[in-house]
């Protein structure tokens, strides 16, 4: 078992709020891996410092041993990490099939050039880009609505597009933040199935934060808890279940 | 540089940089509500000029339609500044009316604002030419009653000189300054305006009519604006109607140099800027029109919240 | 059908305006000054001089009895506002002759353009270098400043033969004033003057105190401003109140009653080279007639840019009646293209008594003018009026 | 047609013209950036014509080069303004919205002084006599003409491509975009040169056009006026540029029979069209054809 991501005495924090604090675990290739916690607890704050948007105040990140801390965000997409934002930020005001062509910038390279001047090499990848933007809506089952524009759709459909633009990043680590807010259990039950699924067809390694509870333990591998930015568990979901300090960090929050 | 040469630029700066700094209040105050920059706020200094130019002497020249008409108002010049002023806030209201509410309501994309203010402002300045023409309008030297027009005293065996309207110009700003920091700190009015300010969500949920205080602060913003036309304009004379125009421009710098919708920045940004210029040496006073901007390019660069100006940190 | 009949409306079109056409009546003269933009300032003196010529050289019988009507077409105060008037006056409103524009840097836009339609432009304040040498169509009645500068410096060594040291001073941003520095620093060297301070200003300056200062400073005999009217006005009104007291030129820009209002009584005795005198020539009947009119309606001294426009228009009418006594034929009834050719040609001959006094135009189209003045301004005692009074 | 163009040719030249300079503001819009540096590097292309058309030095060359000297100056200002754009974008471009925009004013105006005090610039009356590249105004078309149609194809393809794609995500959300892996000041700067980079070779096409150049070429109230051709014309549709520049460059000379109101009118125009057209003119014949779209049945995006 590969360890793929491996985060040492991360910390950030905001004047003298210490959002995450000394956070050290690792994430093995392919499993599906939960962050939980209460509000509050750094959750988005640690996927921020994963994937670039915030710098980290200490400590270190590495995937498959290169080091990520201080690497602007698109090249930590660029090297395979791609995620979902908790308050959905999807390019809006453009075409759901567009926006999954924009995440597929990293695995494209051609230029104003090539743009311009349609030259052959530009248009076979255009091609290419096409048919793989259409491909992911299939999957994510928007294909019959490609051209209306982001906005347009209801929660759970921008939700799912948000997954299919991550996708098309070719990512082999997949962040999830929240991806089941605002869904009820039959969409959530497909959700679960959905992630599985990804996992399986594009070797993902899926990390993911959520609140709710019961999808966390029948989905993850093995789950991290987050109290006030500390890291108070890692283990499968029994374990951590049983865990005191998890125990009483829920009573205590909630 | 001597000694008398340091006093002088120091007397000359602060004296401009007072009008630039209530000048630029006008600005930052529409700023600090709405988030947008009013374009015809120059033009509104003019008409300021204008406005007072037809209380206290009402002759008109010989161009334009209203052209050989004398009034002969002969209304006090105080009074007149101040009436002049107050139709000055009156246009702001008008324009805040017009031009800014049907967007806003709309909640049409914001640079949109930009362009509707700057017709507002092309309609401005062409209406008061085609009304009294192009040509120069100035106040008599009597307008601040009988007193010498400059002050002379001698600083080891140089001359430094005091301009009197330099003094009324500076007193002035500095009276409408005290006040204005009165209102906003004290008052429920300056309360309800900070609170729009921060957020107009929230203030309206605590019942403050949002509406009401964008009104105001345009008013406000024209008042100020009208009030630094005529000061520039006794000191100066009218110089046809587009003489807001470099004080406009002139503006964003000083708002930009003390941070966007600061109230004191703007009057710091003002003063700064009043005796950057002020040095410029007289070998390269050719490029006196760009330390203005000189400083906005460098402030932005480096401090882009301005001087005074928070940070915001955007949320993820 | 709908496009033969779009086809057979262009032909028409084009077959109505493209063919030869006689001058209209009455004969049109265009005008393409600065009516709008900061430049209007300048531009509207020059519509009031056009329209007083209108009138009183169409009561005098107009082109031997045909009367002419001015067109005016905005120039706005940037280049393409310039080739935009002219292009509507050379084809739209069919005039024979240009007078305009107002700005130099207009003119080196427009007027090629009038050129190479070979129609004739008069310049009436176009004072550049360059100007009259843009094409054999072009003139002026405006004189290079090189020529009017120097008098004034003369006319202060007659009054106050101690002079020895002089304060120069000029707005830098502004061309005319520049190049007409130029001149006054040139002729001032010539004299064998010191020039102990040279300051620059801007003409959207509006507090000198430093410049004034380096002038006190200097201990300086004389000072020689060159600003327009609201910067130079104010300029010499603040070396006054700071207490300079000897003898003070101004150069063209304050050659304007526009002045009177910025600085006042402190504008008493300021001595300006001028290329027109409303007062100087008590036997120029036609100055007179037309200060007459200028002052009846507007109860002040005329400016030089409208007795320049004026002159400007009456060399074209002029002209035309010259054209019409070497074809022998009504203006009216002759070609477009062939009176324009011709009216160029009349301009260049002989002389014209004008506002300005006697004047010509060379082959070049760059004007000759007998006559240069040195005003000094009296003002009245109550500060607010004042003005020219002429000294040479 | 000849008379036509004799009358309106100068004019159709100038819309096609500020049209371009419209769409050189359209680019940097389209990243998402405000900028008004537009007047800046058209001055600074015009420059760079007239100073090669006119100036001593150049003489031989154009002795020698004869009509190619055109095309040799387009290319000049096209790469000074691009070196330029890149020294000025790469600091400016990390400030947001109104912070650019009032950035570039600050370097247009910079620009505009510097120009009016240099000698090689020719002061405060600028060069003049800068040499003819045809006789007739409405023949500049041979020049503005071709570029506006290559800029048009470029748009078009640039709204397809990679590269626009980019510059629309960062347009829509930059910090999303950055997540996706598109290096936002990359593209910035790319679109802020792009921008640049027209509008000097629009200058340089331009001071044969207008014989002269001068200092009041490139001013704060040009930038102005571009961004309301942009906003006006429709800042999301690449006609939207096109459809501005030209109507209301033409404005003030449809209005020129009013004569001394006509500003006041054109003032009016630009009042109520930023109120009743918030999308512009190329939103609104897009909203109608969207009308009738939904009409139809074909749409499904109502909520």
């Amino acid at each position: 078992m590969k360890v793929l991501l491996d985060a040492e005495r991360l910390c950030r924090n905001f004047g003298g709020l210490k959002a995450v604090n000394n956070v050290t675990f690792q994430v093995v290739e392919g499993e599906i891996f939960g962050l939980i916690g209460p509000n509050g607890a750094g959750k988005t704050t640690l996927f921020n410092l994963m994937t670039g948007l915030t710098p980290v105040s200490s400590g270190t990140l590495s995937y498959q041993g290169e080091r990520l801390t201080g690497l602007p965000p698109h090249r930590i997409a660029e090297k395979g990490i791609g995620r979902t934002f908790q308050n959905i930020r999807l390019f809006k005001g453009l075409s759901a099939l567009d926006n999954i062509k924009v995440a597929q910038h990293v695995r494209t390279s051609s230029g104003l050039w090539g743009g311009f001047f349609c030259t052959p090499s530009s248009r076979a990848e255009e091609k290419r880009v096409d048919e793989k933007a259409w491909e992911l809506l299939k999957l994510i089952g928007l294909a019959d609505r490609a051209g209306e524009l982001a906005e347009n759709f209801s929660y759970g459909d921008q939700r799912r597009l948000e997954i299919g633009r991550a996708l098309a990043l070719d990512p082999r680590v997949l962040l999830l933040d929240e991806p089941a807010a605002g869904m009820n259990s039959a969409e959530k039950r497909a959700l679960t199935e959905f992630i599985r699924a990804i996992r399986e067809q594009f070797k993902l390694t899926v990390l993911l934060i959520e609140h709710h509870v019961p999808l966390v333990m029948n989905l993850c591998d093995r789950i991290a808890v987050l109290n006030f930015g500390e890291l108070i568990a890692v283990g499968n979901p029994a374990e951590v279940q049983k865990d005191p300090a998890v125990i009483e960090a829920y009573l205590g929050a909630e | 540089m001597t000694l008398a040469q340091f006093l002088q630029n120091l007397l000359n700066g602060i004296s401009i940089g007072s009008v630039y700094a209530i000048f630029a209040l006008g600005y930052t105050l529409v700023f600090s509500i709405l988030g947008i920059i009013n374009f015809a706020h120059g033009a509104v200094f003019t008409l300021g000029a204008y406005f007072t130019y037809t209380l206290a002497v009402g002759q008109f020249g010989i161009n334009g339609l209203l052209s050989g008409l004398n009034l002969d108002l002969k209304v006090p010049f105080a009074l007149s500044l101040l009436i002049g002023a107050i139709l000055a806030g009156l246009v702001g209201v008008l324009l805040e009316r017009l031009a800014f509410k049907p967007l806003r309501t709309r909640g049409a994309d914001s640079l949109l604002a930009l362009v509707s203010s700057l017709g507002v402002a092309l309609v401005i300045v062409n209406a008061i030419q085609y009304l009294v023409g192009a040509e120069i309008y100035t106040f008599p030297s009597q307008v601040y009653g009988d007193i010498k027009p400059a002050m002379m005293f001698e600083v080891s065996g140089q001359p430094v000189v005091i301009r009197t309207v330099q003094v009324i110009i500076f007193a002035v700003c500095m009276v409408i300054l005290s006040i204005l920091g009165y209102l906003i700190s004290f008052t429920r009015l300056g309360k309800a305006l900070q609170a729009v300010a921060e957020n107009p969500t929230t203030a309206s949920l605590l019942g403050i009519s949002v509406d009401k205080i964008i009104l105001a602060t345009f008013f406000m913003s024209g008042f100020l604006g009208g009030l630094a036309g005529t000061l520039v304009g006794t000191s100066f004379g009218i110089a046809g109607p587009y003489f807001g125009v470099t004080y406009g421009l002139k503006g964003l710098a000083v708002i930009v140099l003390g941070g966007l919708g600061s109230i004191p920045g703007a009057v710091m940004g003002g003063i700064v800027i009043g005796l950057a210029e002020a040095f410029v040496p007289p070998d390269y006073s050719a490029y006196k029109e760009a330390v203005a901007f000189a400083f906005l390019f460098i402030v932005l660069l480096v401090r882009p919240q301005g001087l005074l100006g928070r940070t915001h940190i955007q949320k993820v | 059908m709908r496009r033969s009949v779009l086809v057979t409306l262009l032909l028409t079109l084009c077959a109505g305006t493209a063919s030869a056409e006689n001058v209209a009546t009455p004969i049109p003269i265009g005008i393409g000054v600065a009516q709008t933009s900061n430049v209007a300032l300048l531009g509207e003196e020059e519509v009031v001089g056009a329209k007083i010529a209108e009138k009183y050289f169409n009561a005098h019988g107009g082109i031997n009895g045909t009367p002419f009507k001015l067109v005016f077409q905005d120039t706005g105060g940037d280049e393409a506002g310039a080739i935009n008037s002219f292009q509507n006056l050379i084809n739209r409103d069919k005039v024979v002759g240009i007078v305009g524009p107002t700005l130099s840097q207009q003119a080196f836009s427009a007027d090629p353009i009038a050129n190479r339609a070979k129609v004739p432009v008069i310049g009436p304040s176009n004072t550049a270098k360059g100007v009259p040498q843009i094409g054999e169509y072009v003139g002026r009645v405006s004189a290079p400043v090189a020529i009017v500068a120097p008098n004034a410096v003369k006319q202060a060594l007659k009054e106050h033969p101690g002079i020895k040291k002089v304060a120069v001073l000029y707005a830098q941003n502004d061309a005319f004033n520049t190049s007409e520095s130029g001149t006054f620093q040139e002729t001032v060297k010539k004299m064998g003057l010191q020039i102990a301070t040279l300051q620059k200003f801007q003409t959207t300056d509006t507090d000198f105190t430093s410049q004034v200062t380096a002038v006190l400073g200097a201990h300086v005999d004389l000072a020689i401003v060159s600003g327009l009217s609201a910067d130079g006005g104010n300029l010499v009104k603040q070396l006054r109140q700071l207490g300079y007291k000897g003898p003070i030129i101004g150069g063209n820009g304050l050659n304007t009653v526009n002045i009177f209002p910025v600085c006042g009584q402190y504008c008493d005795g300021i001595l300006i080279a001028q290329a027109y005198s409303p007062s100087a020539d008590p036997k120029n009947a036609i100055n007179a007639a037309m200060a007459d009119d200028y002052r009846a309606k507007y109860k002040k001294e005329p400016p030089q840019f409208t007795a320049q426009t004026f002159t400007a228009v009456q060399v074209f009418v002029e002209a035309l009646k010259k054209v019409e006594a070497v074809t022998k034929k009504k203006i009216t009834q002759q070609d477009l293209g062939k009176v324009r050719e011709e009216l160029n040609k009349q301009i260049r001959t002989g002389s014209y008594m004008t506002p300005l006094g006697k004047i010509s135009l060379d082959q070049e189209g760059e004007i000759h003018q007998e006559n240069f003045y040195v005003a000094k301004i009296k003002m009245d005692p109550n500060g607010k009026t004042g003005k020219y009074v002429y000294v040479k | 047609m000849d008379d036509f163009l004799q009358n309106n040719g100068f004019l159709i030249v100038t819309l096609v013209q500020q049209s371009l300079l419209a769409m050189s503001l359209y680019y940097p819009l389209m990243a998402g950036q405000l900028s008004l540096a537009s007047p800046g590097f058209y001055a600074l292309g015009g420059y760079v014509a007239a100073i090669i058309g006119t100036a001593e030095y150049f003489a031989p060359w154009r002795d020698s080069l004869g009509w190619v000297v055109f095309p040799l100056e387009w290319l000049a200002a096209g790469i000074i303004s691009a070196v330029l754009a890149l020294l000025v974008g790469i600091p400016a471009l990390r400030l947001r919205g109104i912070y650019l925009a009032l950035a570039t004013i600050a370097f247009v105006e910079i620009l505009r002084v510097i120009c009016l005090n240099l000698e090689i610039t020719g002061g405060a009356i600028g060069i003049f006599g800068v040499p003819q590249l045809f006789d007739s105004r409405w023949n500049y078309i041979w020049t503005f003409g071709p570029l506006l149609i290559l800029m048009l194809f470029f748009s078009y393809r640039l709204d397809r491509s990679r590269v626009g794609r980019a510059f629309k995500a960062i347009r829509e959300d930059e910090l999303a975009a950055d997540a996706m892996g598109i290096n936002p000041t990359r593209y910035k700067v790319l679109a802020f040169v792009i921008g640049a980079v027209l509008a000097g070779v629009v200058g340089a096409m331009s001071a044969p056009f207008l014989n002269t150049w001068n200092a009041r070429q490139g001013t704060f109230d040009a930038s102005i006026a571009y961004l309301a051709y942009v906003l006006i014309g429709g800042s999301r549709s690449m006609w939207g540029p096109l459809l501005g520049g030209t109507l209301l460059a033409a404005l003030p000379e449809i209005l020129r029979p009013l004569k001394d109101s006509r500003l006041i009118i054109n003032g009016l125009v630009l009042v109520f069209a930023s109120i009743y057209m918030p999308q512009g003119i190329a939103g609104a014949l897009g909203n109608i054809r969207s009308f009738t779209v939904r009409k139809l049945g074909f749409g499904g995006g109502e909520k």
